[in-house]
């Protein structure tokens, strides 16, 4: 047993940390939100050219190579910097997508450009219909001269703005069969439009009579179900990290604000009732934390349990996370909701990130389901 | 015991009137409620709603009030929430809450000359309570009003003041007697706000604009060297805190309100409307579930509400029943905030004019949620307060402020 | 709107009060849990001759006629006294049951006794299966020679020790309709025993070939579902306010022991951790009190919602009793969890009472079902 | 990172010698676990494995310990574990965070004396921490420790100590300067319990006799004139504070634990094993909802215990972790057991022979929810010295106690 970061991950971690306190604080993210991409090139360009952006994609296919625990530790810290950009849904959602469910032909095309970030390829799964998993798809790609033609609105769909890919999943044939075809953005009849309201980067990408071939089809004709599934549940905890990187923030800015703010004759932080807000904010960034961890190693190492794991992990973590930037709030009253301050950068993500890849909810049922007969596994002393 | 308000038929009457006139006067807005264009319009509802003593309507009429009863006053409220506004129908905390101090600790010269420009809806006045330094410490206020012949000296900044559409004047606290002890020595003040020395700073806020008309955002206020004459002084140099006691009740909750579950009506409504994917959410057990919290949180909400508008209108002792109301709202709130986010998904995140046709209704709501938590005392104070009046741990019971004559 | 007691209903608490603090002080009460009966038939008597156990029996049948909301204000103060005994299961649950699902006859042969106290008639509902509501009722009684023959057991029976009847469901008839049997206790094959555990008057009711006339089935022959639930969603609120009444107690004793109680130099209601549990624990009370006397109004004065507001108020007030309790013993700590000092009776009952008449999920549930469809009802200022 | 302990060869062959001498030794018990009769037979087992040193595996054999390295006592706490069973298998607070107080502050001659008798497993020793006034507060003990000559006089009495089955000696802290100075006013005292004007009596709590083997109630202990010879004062004579932070750290759950997530797997199992009416209730969603998060609530509490356990073990600079462990698993298991109440209905209540197979685990489970609030220092408590370890509004932030020498 070993909870500690290797040492590459603590070289990871602190070159991570340095990069974003030098390249994107806080003053610097608070502008991005307001620019119409919603994050920075420069920053993307720079992410991919550290060989970060890769992180999670196999060295054959132009990545990194490293595990699932060390792309996790790369995007908590930028979880802490609350740092937008479609990092994690291209470099990771998409990458895993396509390892998972592409051929080789496609993992060889798709995933070296992904990792040098000359392809931001995104996840466009969600739809007007309740319900946010793949069986909410109904958005159907009729067949056409050997073409697929696309009509209708993917919704909530995350760092849409400036996506040069939509990895889009409808309905094709007969059998209605899962499908995912990789869309060019630049296509006619292609276009996206930023939702409005209390959202990050949710969008609405809308298809209108675009014709894309058949070898858009992500696989080589098999379902595509279980490989979307595996890859959504390795993405889960690497999303979650992101998250834990942002309650960390949450509670550090709490801890300062608590103790440098003066009320009634002393420093907040000595008034219980802010002691407790403080507290119960780090109960849940720690439960996340290692939910998150536990459930990535479990992938790094191959241990049963592994959706276990995954499901528990973004349910905790994506609760954990609203709950965190609340008692956050409730240490920094009215300070807190000011733009120029940052906390409400958190604010925002820990709303946006609630949604995306599934709510607790969703992932709750899930695991609900896999409780009912789940063996805990032989006892680790046998 | 009732639950429900019986109306008398003069009620009845005055509510035929009250309807029939605000279906002809309130303004038919289209776009942005808070624009400029459509804000003009609501203060001209003031206007008319104060020439009628609508406005105020319990206030005495020697001071621009209505002077009407109690029973009058519920259904102008009542029918003003009918239309989802406030009375008045922008942001006014000053002209509210200073209104009502002044009532009580003004001098008959500072009612009559200061009270008919609030009550008739003339002028629009805000609250100026916390600066950078004070918070929820309202009494280590670090705006001073220094004593200089006929005037005092105001120096010092106030923030989270107001809206966005100017006010005509300010009602604040200041420190009169920077050496002395604390509570004795802060003063309450009328203030133009077109006297030189005062500059007013736009503050962006995680509500953003959607907290309801004039109250978009809002404002750092400035005070150099201002000078106020001493005749806008209200209840006596350094006896501010005594009129805070006033002011803060009011503040505090205890009025109370009476009013339909509206958000559980509204969310489950809207969770109705959204596209099912298969089987509607609403046949689904633990979406049913959900929606059955959210009736229970709103449930004991409006119930509180409840009962603070009968203990006040009846005059009972109150306690600790203010402050409780505040801060299960302000809670209450955000757990409500938390199930709509489940209940509706994404859905309930947006302002977005394609795919929300609520206008941004629970967009505002979520935010609000937060931003609720700390105006009028935080979370954390209202629970001091309810401490206090409960009496825990001390040897006695504290009791409410007085907030009437 | 008046949101307070009439005069003669702050008489009756006032003199409801005298009694239980003259008769049955937290010191007798404690006494009385060990005893094999667990109740005082000398208070039973005591009750029932001050015309309170008939509180809301109709003067036709001997009781006081009172209503809903009076007999609350009389179990309040009883549930403050943490009072045992089957004052609420025979005095209101089965007189209600008999009241509305009874024949005429029926009504009148039993529902004086019950007032005066001659009989202590139960309710025999729930069985071994999971489920407590009506839908559970599996257990049969077949016919024989124009008599019932009773097999089985009725598990988790509030206030059977000492019952002179049983009100026992069970389906009869082909077509298995739902019968309740006013059953005999002394009849022979009836065995009654207390369940052992974190219990307070539950018991077992054994039927072993027990016979019962076919006149024992309450009613005229038609269905009594509709009357059994009619009886049980007014029982409720008024099982409500013994629990608003005991969490009223826990309230009271938490602050006062945080007035005298000192450590670290203070009285330890200086703490702002010692404030929060009180003003949770309040809220939790106050929330109770007001939901069971809306509903209680409700069903006095006929408004519509009666339904939802009964379910809401037993719902509000199991799940806030447990909570209240549990604050209680947070300003407490180890002084609370010694039986002599009495917060346990209170502590026993929030876990007792919880089941009885329905979990906070079952009423929940039958809320939500409810609130589908919903109709808040006209603006009532129209 | 790796989340499973890893066995060496070594400790594999251990654990095979430990489960089988396990099997042979831990008694097979009828009936009440804690009747006299089965006391006495885990009591013996305490003695055999003290006798092989595993009792007390990794204090020193020069003192009655076993001498074995931290992989071996884990092995020993788990299989251990796989009995139900604690080590020592039955009440003995003082023996454990004694011992191990005693090993940081006693001098030589003292861990000579005091210590093999508890490292054997021939003594039980009970901790008397609280008394009436003391509470949570220990440094405020009203119980007097009076230097006469060679002896120290005690006076005054601690509560909610021990368990059913009496002690050998008492572990306590008294006040030794009545009037000294807050925190430099305390002792630390082993006493022999027979010693003359040393009274027991019995006090009944709502565990009520199921709370494991020797803890069925918990004692008052009266001291009348105590007379315990000077020697037996350990750390130093108003050093008690110092020994208390050893002692505290201890209790506060910072050491940790490896263990199933077995609360989960019970809870489920019984919940499958109940009778079903109609569908079984493992097919509602909602139910299944309940199971999830009973699994979430437990696996939290499991990763800290991990974490501790392994910050424990492998030296790592301890923070707020051991209180944030100890107030989780208070607050933690207060839900689980309403999560267990709602998902089992009143079978969750049962400690009856016939209804209820599990022989009154989850009545068990239930009581001690509450019961266990206050042990170690309330939840508030643990707050407040979370609060001190983060450094919330304090210019320092406080380290953790020393728990080795």
């Amino acid at each position: 047993m070993d909870l500690s970061l290797s040492e590459e991950q603590q070289l990871l971690k602190q070159g991570v940390e340095d990069f974003v306190a030098r390249e994107a604080p806080l003053e610097a993210v608070i502008e991005l939100t307001d620019s119409e991409l919603g994050y920075s090139p420069e920053h993307y360009a720079r992410v991919a050219e550290l060989g970060w952006l890769g992180a999670a994609i196999p060295e054959q296919y132009g990545g990194a190579g490293l595990g699932l625990t060390d792309a996790a530790v790369l995007f908590e810290a930028f979880g802490y910097a609350a740092l937008p950009g479609p990092f994690i849904s291209s470099g990771v959602v998409s990458a895993l997508i396509v390892e998972e469910a592409g051929s080789e032909e496609q993992r060889a095309e798709l995933l070296p450009r992904i990792a040098s970030g000359q392809a931001i390829a995104v996840l466009a799964l969600t739809e007007r219909g309740y319900g946010w998993g793949p069986e909410g798809v109904h958005m159907r790609a009729a067949s056409s001269n050997g073409d697929y033609v696309l009509d209708g609105d993917k919704l909530f769909v995350h760092d849409a703005i400036g996506a040069t890919h939509f990895i889009t999943a409808v309905r094709t044939g007969d059998d209605g069969a899962l499908t995912l075809l990789v869309v060019d953005a630049s296509a006619p009849g292609v276009s996206v439009r930023r939702l409005q309201g209390f959202t990050g980067s949710e969008c609405v990408v809308r298809f209108e009579g675009v014709r894309v071939p058949a070898s858009a089809a992500l696989g080589d004709g098999g379902a595509v179900e279980h490989p979307l599934d595996r890859a959504l549940t390795k993405a889960a905890p690497v999303l979650s990290a992101y998250q834990v990187g942002g309650g960390q923030a949450a509670f550090e800015l709490a801890v300062d604000y608590s103790r440098e703010r003066r009320q009634f004759g002393q420093p907040i932080g000595r008034f219980q009732h802010v002691q407790n807000h403080i507290i119960q904010l780090v109960n849940h960034v720690d439960a996340s934390r290692w939910t998150t961890y536990e459930a990535l190693w479990r992938h790094d190492s191959g241990k049963p349990g592994i959706e276990v794991a995954s499901h528990l992990a973004k349910a905790v973590t994506s609760e954990g996370f609203v709950h965190a930037v609340n008692y956050s709030h409730e240490v920094h009253a009215g300070v807190g909701v000011m733009h120029e301050y940052g906390l409400t950068l958190y604010t925002t993500l820990s709303r946006s990130l609630y949604h995306q890849l599934g709510s607790p909810r969703y992932h709750r049922r899930r695991l609900a389901d896999l409780l009912v007969d789940y063996d805990l596994g032989p006892d680790p002393l046998d | 015991m009732d639950f429900e308000p019986a109306y008398t038929p003069e009620q009845r009457a005055f509510r035929a009137e009250v309807r029939a006139w605000l279906d002809d006067h309130v303004p038919h807005v289209e776009g942005d409620q808070d624009s400029d264009e459509n804000y003009a319009k609501y203060r001209q509802l003031g206007r008319d709603l104060g020439e009628r003593g609508w406005l105020r309507p319990t206030a005495p009429v020697e001071y621009g009030g209505g002077g009407l009863s109690v029973d009058h006053a519920i259904v102008l409220a009542e029918e003003m929430d009918r239309h989802d506004l406030t009375s008045p129908p922008y942001y006014d905390s000053g002209g509210s809450l200073g209104g009502a101090s002044i009532l009580v600790w003004g001098s008959e010269e500072q009612k009559r000359r200061l009270l008919p420009p609030i009550f008739r809806g003339e002028t629009v006045t805000w609250q100026l309570l916390t600066g950078p330094e004070a918070g929820s410490d309202l009494a280590s206020t670090e705006t001073d009003a220094m004593r200089d012949g006929d005037e005092y000296v105001i120096n010092g900044t106030k923030v989270f003041i107001g809206g966005s559409h100017g006010a005509d004047s300010f009602w604040t606290i200041c420190r009169t007697d920077r050496e002395g002890a604390r509570h004795q020595n802060v003063s309450w003040f009328m203030i133009p706000s077109d006297l030189p020395g005062i500059t007013v700073e736009r503050m962006y806020l995680l509500s953003d604009g959607r907290e309801g008309i004039g109250r978009g955002y809002k404002n750092t206020i400035y005070f150099d060297n201002a000078r106020v004459p001493a005749e806008n002084l209200v209840g006596g140099e350094n006896n501010g805190w005594k009129v805070a006691s006033t002011h803060l009740e009011l503040e505090h909750g205890s009025g109370g309100r009476i009013a339909r579950n509206v958000w559980f009506e509204r969310t489950r409504d809207r969770l109705r409307s959204l596209p099912a994917n298969g089987a509607h959410p609403l046949e689904d057990a633990e979406t049913r579930g959900l929606l059955a919290d959210l009736f229970m949180e709103t449930e004991v909400q409006r119930l509180f509400e409840l009962r603070n508008f009968w203990m006040n209108r009846t005059h009972q002792d109150m306690s600790y029943e203010g402050p409780q109301a505040s801060y299960y709202r302000k809670m209450s709130g955000l757990r409500a905030s938390q199930i709509m986010l489940e209940l509706l998904g994404p859905y309930a995140q947006l302002n977005d004019a394609e795919f929300d046709p609520t206008g941004g209704r629970f967009d505002s709501y979520l935010r609000n949620a937060i931003v609720s938590l700390h105006p009028g005392g935080t979370a954390d104070i209202q629970k001091v307060i309810m401490a206090r009046r409960i009496g825990i741990g001390r040897g006695e019971r504290e009791r409410a402020g007085r907030t009437v004559e």
